[in-house]
């Protein structure tokens, strides 16, 4: 397991890699939300938590297109599910390795991009909180997405079309938990849920997806 | 005899090819009548005014739109469990005929609200759970065109049954707490029986909600049929051209 | 006809949009079903000239 | 030294894509064996080893002794392009527990291309490699569709060596290959074993005939 | 040149490819703002040309991922690249697929999703239009994009990337259009400039992406 | 009935990844004739083969004749999963200006298979169809690297039937392959001709020695 995260990471740092491409896809999201909405700076604060949850979402969702699938073409995964270690384990690593790579830098980067929105000062810290809360849950639902579609050439566009429905309720709570964050209201209620969410698939998810696998590996 | 033996293909399609034209004349019949008797002989809401004829379609259809869901969940399990193919069928022949009764009460929904509501859409929690549906609906289909082979996406479509009726519930709060909503509350409490709506209103409706029940039962086993028509021709096919 | 007051348009609308949908889906499943059965009996008859 | 049982195949029947390709089909390979698998294209070699390696399930009959017993080398080698010869190894060594990677390179003569990018191989070298991760997975059972494709002579000597010595160490090997490898071993032609299609035992699509 | 199109469209329409999809993930983005931002109707109102512009952009961004990547990976291109069809021409064609199968369905959908965010009704007739005259340029653009990224693994956020910078003026000026119109300004300006990109862009830039796709595949 | 000038390569130097490969190469392939090009795995025969194709520039020499002459066939196959057999074949035909595809169809054996999707083949089926292509490419000098990869006995004997009815019409052909295709044709050992790697002419990274 360690071996796959070793590798994992160090795939994504080189060359052609994921790492950091995650984080410029969020950034020019939010760069681009200005020039599409206008620049007034009320109209801006005031959807800054939403456009910045819903960047990192789409950026998570771009980086995941191929978690699996390349895995796949190359005939790694054949390889991994006839290996020692359980798929299980296996799944919950390349999405840990996932969120590391992706999830991790966009929480660590959102402060940066909230004076780009002109976020409200209140809401630095909520914004954190919740996007250090919910992208986990956001890997892990998309690990499973990845492996539903695994084997579909094209499958970016579909797994998209699978998983949004399934990011909505951990949108709606961390959005909500930023957004009220921001406007100085109470704000532990939703972060509870997402923290709830986030546990709560962090611990089964992984059994859904490497029993969708192994269907798709057929 | 155990009810299992109608998951054997050849005895489902004679058992269905014996009900279908009953199923079909019902639910013509209680459709017809409902729809006429509530276009015609109803008469305007005080508040309302005509539009309360909308209710007559709006509510069958978003009734069947979540019975669907449910049944290719209760089918999907069926077939992970014990395998039986015209289990799997059934909740493929049963997607697209409930992505046409959401987007009928999404469609009768959004007609109803400009005149009562002032618009077409509102981000209401029951609105938008709909909206949620129909993108579960347009996944699953989608998922059973892309996988090539029949199991394979049996087992895949089924899971994300199971998974996205699970987040399903999940949304279904998240968006409760996300916005309280205008929608008018339940009308017709099927457990407690009490009701908010007149009888002149009530028995048409009923009438209608049972008329688009029956059309369903109809669809799906026809649908089904025709799936199952469609991997016996493959497995002939299979037969005869496998001569390398 | 009744008099649909100022809400004639909402409420053919709504009937027109469903009763068009519903058509819809049943011909569609219908001419599926059709070409399905035609497929069948082709393959079947195929299947007998082969042995 | 490897102390596996023998891998036992009885009446074994596989398919693909919901058609039966394969049945009736019956085995051992005792450890020390080696066994050849020929047949015409498409008569179901692959879908075979893939059945054995638990890859898919099989429509009938028994599989013994292959649960985590075998090492399996398909048409995809699994490398990663991005990763150097070294580096590739030394995951798959981890992965499977094992330590050390230097007689893996040896025996494929790629000392020489050690810190090369994968990706930057040759057809022939990233094959070698491919074949060298076999000898770290330290299972006893390999299981190899095609493993010469693309090599030239002398890196099919440097193979069937691998085999050879593999064999030596109690291993066992099944190989499905269009070439003659040089190797001591049995033949068995799957062509013989072709499901009738007629009475065709247990496809997904069977229910429906 | 027909039968590439023919080709492409074929792919496109049979399961697993990308028909529908853009569609989907135009619908989906939609969807997730009023999520995300919040259900106020005033404020969806405000930001619906924009948002309603960047997500046909990022539609036509994800879609594109895999226009060369797939012909890339199977030894399509290489075979193309031999072909006595002229390579920019190819592209042209690969480039109008592309747009056939995600740029149009995005437009003729517009309207529709313009409802869900309380789109002006004076806004309607501009949006389509905006979208009508710049959904080609995002197309084309992004056929460069691909050539530039092919041979890549992992390529598509890099590819998103490279590209964004290059969408950013048809965004403005398409955004602008539909905001301008939706506010009942003169919107005829912003409208002329996009054109003037459109054609330019058609015109020149399946030079640039087949010089660029030549050396890609060295 | 073709008419093509002779392939004619004079001094040819080639590189890889900034790396020469291949130096001082010459040969002429006249028409009717085939030329079998032998060396080791990573001698540069996919190189080599590419350069011809116009896939990449060579470090220096001349080729003459290959513009618009040259039918390439690579590892991949370029074959679409989702098109059938016939689809994927009427494509490159179009492609080419070609009318007809039963020839090729038939040349190969896959009038069987031919509505089955492409991504539904066995690994030899799939080879097939990527050979059958050249069948419908019109072009007169095929370039062929590696073409019997996972190929029966069967099939080779279809795929040395086709390149001698090609020849037979005037074509011509240059294979690079690891094993013997039964073919009446002259051998090329690349070997020979390895770049010196102390002189190593023209590089592009030469400029900073
Ligand atoms: C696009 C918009 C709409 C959607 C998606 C929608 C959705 C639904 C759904 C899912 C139900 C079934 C609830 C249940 O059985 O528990 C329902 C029932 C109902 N809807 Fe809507 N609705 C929409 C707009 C409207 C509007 C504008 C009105 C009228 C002002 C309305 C009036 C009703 C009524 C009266 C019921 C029956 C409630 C009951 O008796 O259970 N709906 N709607
Ligand atoms: N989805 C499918 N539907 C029908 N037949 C299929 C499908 N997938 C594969 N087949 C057929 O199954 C047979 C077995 O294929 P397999 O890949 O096992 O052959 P193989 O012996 O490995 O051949 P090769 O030597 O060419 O690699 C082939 O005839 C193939 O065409
Ligand atoms: N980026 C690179 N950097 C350095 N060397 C490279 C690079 N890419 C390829 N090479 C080397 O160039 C040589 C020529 O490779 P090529 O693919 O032409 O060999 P080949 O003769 O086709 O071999 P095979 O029979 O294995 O297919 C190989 O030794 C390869 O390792
Ligand atoms: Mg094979
Ligand atoms: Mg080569």
């Amino acid at each position: 397991m360690r071996a796959l995260l070793k590798r994992d990471l160090a795939l994504a740092f080189r060359a052609g890699g994921g790492f950091g491409l995650g984080l410029a896809f969020f950034l020019i999201v939010t760069l681009l939300v200005p020039f599409s909405i206008g620049p007034e700076p009320g109209l801006l604060s005031a959807i800054a938590p939403g456009v910045l949850w819903l960047g990192a979402l789409l950026a998570c969702l771009l980086s995941l297109d191929r978690l699996l699938a390349l895995d796949y073409e190359d005939g790694t995964l054949d390889l991994l599910a006839t290996a020692p270690l359980p798929l299980e384990a296996a799944l919950s690593v390349k999405a840990l390795a996932h969120w590391l790579t992706t999830g991790l830098p966009l929480v660590l980067a959102a402060p940066l991009f909230g004076l780009l929105l002109n976020l409200a000062p209140s809401g630095y810290v909520w914004l954190v909180a919740s996007l250090a809360l919910g992208t986990p849950a956001l890997s892990v639902i998309g690990t499973f997405g990845a492996a539903l579609t695994v084997g579909i050439k094209r499958g970016g566009l579909l797994m998209s079309l699978l998983i949004l429905p399934l990011y909505v309720p951990t949108l709606i709570f961390g959005a909500e938990a930023a957004r009220r964050g921001a406007e100085g209201l109470a704000a532990t209620t939703p972060l509870a849920m997402l923290a709830g969410i986030t546990c709560a698939c962090v611990a089964l998810m992984p059994f859904a997806s490497a029993a969708v696998l192994r269907m798709g590996l057929r | 005899m155990s009810l299992w033996q109608y998951a054997n293909p050849v005895k489902f399609l004679t058992l269905s090819a014996r009900l279908q034209p009953t199923l079909w004349a019902a639910a013509a019949i209680c459709v017809g009548t409902a729809l006429i008797w509530g276009f015609f002989f109803t008469p305007d809401d005080i508040r309302q005014g005509s539009t309360v004829k909308i209710i007559y379609l709006h509510v069958p259809a978003a009734l069947m739109a979540i019975n669907a869901w449910f049944m290719m969940l209760v089918t999907s399990l069926i077939w992970l469990v014990r395998r039986h193919h015209v289990s799997a069928l059934a909740a493929k022949a049963a997607a697209p005929v409930g992505l046409v009764m959401t987007l009928i009460a999404l469609i009768t929904g959004a007609l109803w609200g400009q005149p009562m509501w002032g618009t077409w859409w509102v981000w209401d929690p029951r609105l938008t759970s709909f909206l949620i549906l129909f993108l579960f609906y347009l996944g699953y289909i989608a998922l059973w065109e892309a996988v090539e082979d029949p199991d394979t996406a049996a087992d895949l479509t089924s899971m994300l049954c199971l998974v996205g009726s699970v987040f399903a519930v999940l949304s279904r709060y998240a968006v409760k707490f996300w916005n309280q909503g205008l929608h008018q509350g339940t009308s017709v409490p099927v457990v407690t029986g009490g009701r908010s709506v007149a009888d002149v209103f009530f028995y048409p409706l009923v009438l209608s909600m049972l008329g688009f029940g029956l059309l369903f039962v109809a669809l799906v086993l026809y649908r089904t049929g025709t799936e199952i028509r469609l991997r016996r021709t493959r497995a002939l096919q299979a037969r005869m051209g496998r001569d390398l | 006809m009744p008099d649909l007051g100022k809400y004639a348009v909402e409420v053919l609308g709504a009937y027109g949009a469903t009763l068009v949908l519903l058509a819809a889906l049943v011909l569609v499943s219908l001419r599926r079903g059709r070409a399905a059965r035609a497929a069948l009996d082709a393959a079947e008859a195929e299947g007998h000239r082969h042995g | 030294m490897f102390e596996p049982l023998p891998l036992v195949v009885s009446d074994l029947a596989i398919a693909r894509g919901g058609v039966p390709v394969l049945q009736g089909l019956s085995f051992t390979l005792a450890p020390g064996g080696a066994l050849v698998l020929r047949g015409a294209n498409g008569a179901g070699k692959t879908t075979l080893l893939r059945t054995l390696a638990g890859l898919q399930a099989p429509l009938g009959g028994r599989i013994v002794g292959a649960e985590e017993q075998i090492a399996y080398a398909g048409h995809a080698d699994g490398l990663k392009a991005m990763l150097s010869v070294v580096e590739n190894l030394r995951f798959w060594a981890e992965v499977f527990g094992q330590g050390d990677i230097k007689p893996a390179l040896d025996a494929y003569a790629l000392q020489p291309l050690a810190d090369r990018l994968a990706g930057t191989l040759s057809a022939g070298q990233k094959r070698r490699l491919g074949l060298a991760r076999l000898l770290v997975t330290g299972r006893p059972v390999w299981v190899l569709d095609e493993p010469t494709v693309s090599l030239d002579a002398a890196a099919v000597a440097m193979f069937a060596d691998a085999v050879r010595a593999h064999l030596g160490q109690g291993g066992a090997a099944l190989i499905a290959t269009h070439i003659d490898l040089g190797l001591d071993a049995e033949v068995l032609e799957v062509g013989t074993f072709r499901a009738d299609p007629v009475a065709r035992a247990g496809a997904s699509d069977e229910a429906f005939l």
